[in-house]
């Protein structure tokens, strides 16, 4: 059964050291919950970014919360690079794990599926490639010609973290045509997810929107943050905060003073 | 630089595609994309990553890769901090890959979408000897493989804010193929860091009539400012 | 663009020897397409169950359509066995891969992304993997100690064909939560679907009902067929014509007699 | 065959799962499980395939095996046309495969579930020699697997018209838990073609009073009736 949450409650559920799985800026992030948990003061995430992250990566970083990053990228899109992240890879302060996107997209394909592992095209001759090593080039074994091919390990994310517009009475999650947080909230073994509201309704009664529907069976727990993904957007909801953001690109990489009140 | 010029040679890159799909921060791509749309008579299907209007995906985040590898993606556009004469593009950082002296946001979806999409034109408006080098720090994905490397997709053209190259698949380099107005040979020379082919006749990349700009302006407008609010302004249009 | 065609025209895309995609008995099956398409006298087909089959592929058999059958099950659920099936393979007249439905889903999202193969959990020690000279078993190369798994070849199929409630003005299909169908589409070289009919709108002009849609880039041409998926049900629109059904499975082996004037 | 005996001794075999799931053809599962999450108060969750009330995967066909390998159903059912004493179920054909004399459907996802479902619950009405065998014709899934093989499912019981036989995993073998009403050791000895291991003092299989009939009954009404709707009469509910 999906349990209602207070918005620390919701984040205590996220253990120091726990891979955290996290969408991309347009898909729904977390950041009111990514607030709290820093606030917090967790220590050692392995977030994985599925396939980019931005801000909420970012914020985690600057706090000193992430050990390790796997990520395709992260970035504040037209407001720039991500400050923290940036500086702590120079520094070699995290751990970073660069992929591409589709790797990160197959390898919890895997997880979501059970299977160990995954193979992927593309990649060979790619530097990132070069400096996974805990990913193989193996011969395609179906073909009598030499025919390498990438071969991922599974991604098993111990918890899913996202925000979307609405759940039901039941726990069923809005997701519309954001399917990557189906296949995030499949692939990890918890889910928790912020809302702008909770519904008296079941999605379910519905067929037209039973699609767009995440089932609670994939949903542990869910808490209200009303404008929860500010200052990103939210589809349908609200736009992103272009001031806000465009401030943090440039400001200071302590983000508990910047944001972490502002809410 | 005149943003129309640009959108009017990639738009002739595009030619008569399929379906051309365009990435994240790509105002110049896109507008291109819906120039060579209309040129189609609507025919063509423009795929426009981070758009309502211009994206039919229903199926996640994942769907782009997927349908190139479907062979469904004829043309897509990538770009990089660097790209050298061997069409190596690096998205990910500057110096030691350990400890960079500059490190940018990632290599996205390159080292797959390169691969797998038949044309890829790689679009970079900055063209100086930093960003067009003889070798790339890190290789974000190779222009080039190996034969028994499975590569359907590839580089076609290079576009930059001073010309435009054809990638020569045998040659394994570029090809000057025009300069944009204002530029010669030899600026484009002295702005870059590789080598490439040059022929002996250099045209001039045709800069678009008062009606095509009146065009291009109608469709930043009705399009590209859905999904860039800040670009007509940023580039004049 | 997706083309509008008469029934007849959209069977005509479907060659001799083709490899056609058909999905179960729930999701939406192309009755009266078939029908029109065992008239035309069809040959050699590659009938895919994804996963499984049952009125649709029976009548093809019967009808002398098909070469090869690949399916988790061919079944006419409540109403029994298939009796033309039966009867083909019983007698060795169709070559008969069988398969189990998570294999089938495994090998169509292998297609879906472009992979040449899959692993798949389960199956080891299974008489269908033993019978399946197209499928291997490998160590798993993540694993230290002995794990065998199965790796499967991708299935690409020349068609799918389903049937479906209703298509827009631009050719988008609504398969609401069927997403099997986008799956058969995604993997098939050219998808081909009939429809109830076809609705003056967009889908995507009403975001609740983006989810549900599979997109036109994936539908090559679509056929108007009233009451199209007859005598099986259809989703929101009509059940199954119990009567007909039971007469199909205790009858004649010759499904044209029974079956093609019907409609 | 007392329909209501089964349902009530499945029902106590699925417990307090979190997540069962029933599949095709399976009223008797489906109307057990729904005794079993009345009995936990409906915090059980059951997931019955072809139902649209008791069915929340939005997901498509694939779903039922993603969240099996997910760990995310801790019961499903199963049958054979054939059972043997090792648990080999057949589900495809009698003969020689290449020309069998009797074919059936197929597979369908026990080559699958039986291997990542913790618990399966082997279910067949149908109790004689031909159907529990000595050894099956064909193995459509195998009862147990070496050690090396990735199996973290398998059977748990076996619930026929006659008894209830408990898989002893350790032995290989199942064991006589408890015979149906009217049956005797003796009687299931007789109408199985398997050796088992049998109890000194064998058990009967508790029948449901007049209560818990009315409940199953109004069950069978509200729910099962839903996706089977002929079975209330078939099955003299």
């Amino acid at each position: 059964m999906t349990e209602s949450l207070s918005l620390p409650d919701l984040v205590a559920r996220i253990p120091d050291g726990a891979m955290l799985v996290v969408p991309p800026e347009y898909s729904g992030v977390a950041v009111a919950a990514t607030r709290t948990l820093l606030r917090r003061g967790v220590r050692g995430l392995h977030v994985l970014a599925a396939p980019t992250s931005g801000i909420q990566t970012d914020m985690l970083i600057a706090a000193g919360c992430v050990a390790t990053v796997e990520a395709a990228a992260i970035t504040l899109g037209e407001f720039g690079t991500a400050p923290a992240f940036n500086a702590a890879v120079r520094a070699g302060t995290i751990r970073m794990l660069d992929s591409t996107c589709p790797a990160i997209h197959a390898a919890l394909n895997a997880a979501e599926k059970g299977l160990p592992f995954i193979p992927l095209r593309g990649l060979i001759g790619s530097d990132v490639l070069r400096h996974r090593a805990d990913w193989k080039v193996t011969q395609n074994p179906f073909a009598d010609a030499p025919d390498p091919i990438v071969l991922l390990p599974a991604l098993y994310p111990d918890i899913a973290l996202f925000h979307a517009a609405a759940a039901d009475r039941e726990g069923n999650v809005w997701i519309g045509r954001r399917r990557e947080l189906a296949v995030m909230a499949h692939a990890a073994r918890r889910t928790l997810v912020t809302v702008e509201r909770v519904l008296d309704t079941c999605f379910f009664d519905r067929e037209e929107l039973v699609a767009g529907a995440l089932p609670a069976l994939y949903v542990d727990a869910v808490a209200i943050a009303e404008r929860g993904a500010w200052p990103l957007g939210l589809d349908e909801e609200y736009a992103p905060a272009a001031p806000a953001l465009a401030r943090y690109a440039a400001g200071t990489l302590f983000p508990q003073n910047q944001l972490a009140g502002a809410a | 630089m005149d943003a129309a010029v640009l959108i009017d040679a990639i738009a002739r890159l595009i030619g008569d595609a399929g379906h051309v799909a365009t990435g994240a921060l790509s105002p110049i791509p896109m507008a291109a994309a819906m120039l060579a749309r209309r040129r189609s008579g609507g025919r063509m299907r423009v795929t426009v990553l981070g758009s309502r209007r211009n994206n039919r995906f229903t199926d996640g985040a994942q769907e782009l890769f997927d349908c190139a590898a479907q062979g469904r993606i004829d043309v897509f556009f990538l770009s990089g901090a660097q790209i050298d004469g061997e069409a190596n593009i690096n998205l990910l950082g500057l110096g030691d890959y350990a400890r960079p002296k500059v490190r940018f946001s990632g290599s996205f979806g390159a080292p797959y979408l390169y691969m797998l999409v038949p044309r890829v034109i790689l679009f970079r408006i900055e063209h100086d000897r930093r960003a067009l080098v003889p070798r790339v720090d890190f290789i974000s994905a190779p222009g080039w493989s190996e034969p028994h490397v499975y590569r359907p997709g590839g580089p076609v053209a290079l576009v930059t804010g001073r010309c435009v190259f054809d990638w020569r698949r045998d040659e394994r380099r570029f090809a000057l193929r025009s300069v944009h107005p204002g530029e010669t040979a030899a600026s484009i020379r002295d702005a870059t860091g590789f080598a490439y082919a040059e022929p002996d006749e250099v045209p001039t990349t045709p800069a678009p009539d008062a009606a095509l700009r009146a065009e291009i302006r109608d469709l930043v407008r009705h399009e590209v400012t859905e999904v860039y609010p800040r670009f007509a302004e940023e580039f004049a249009i």
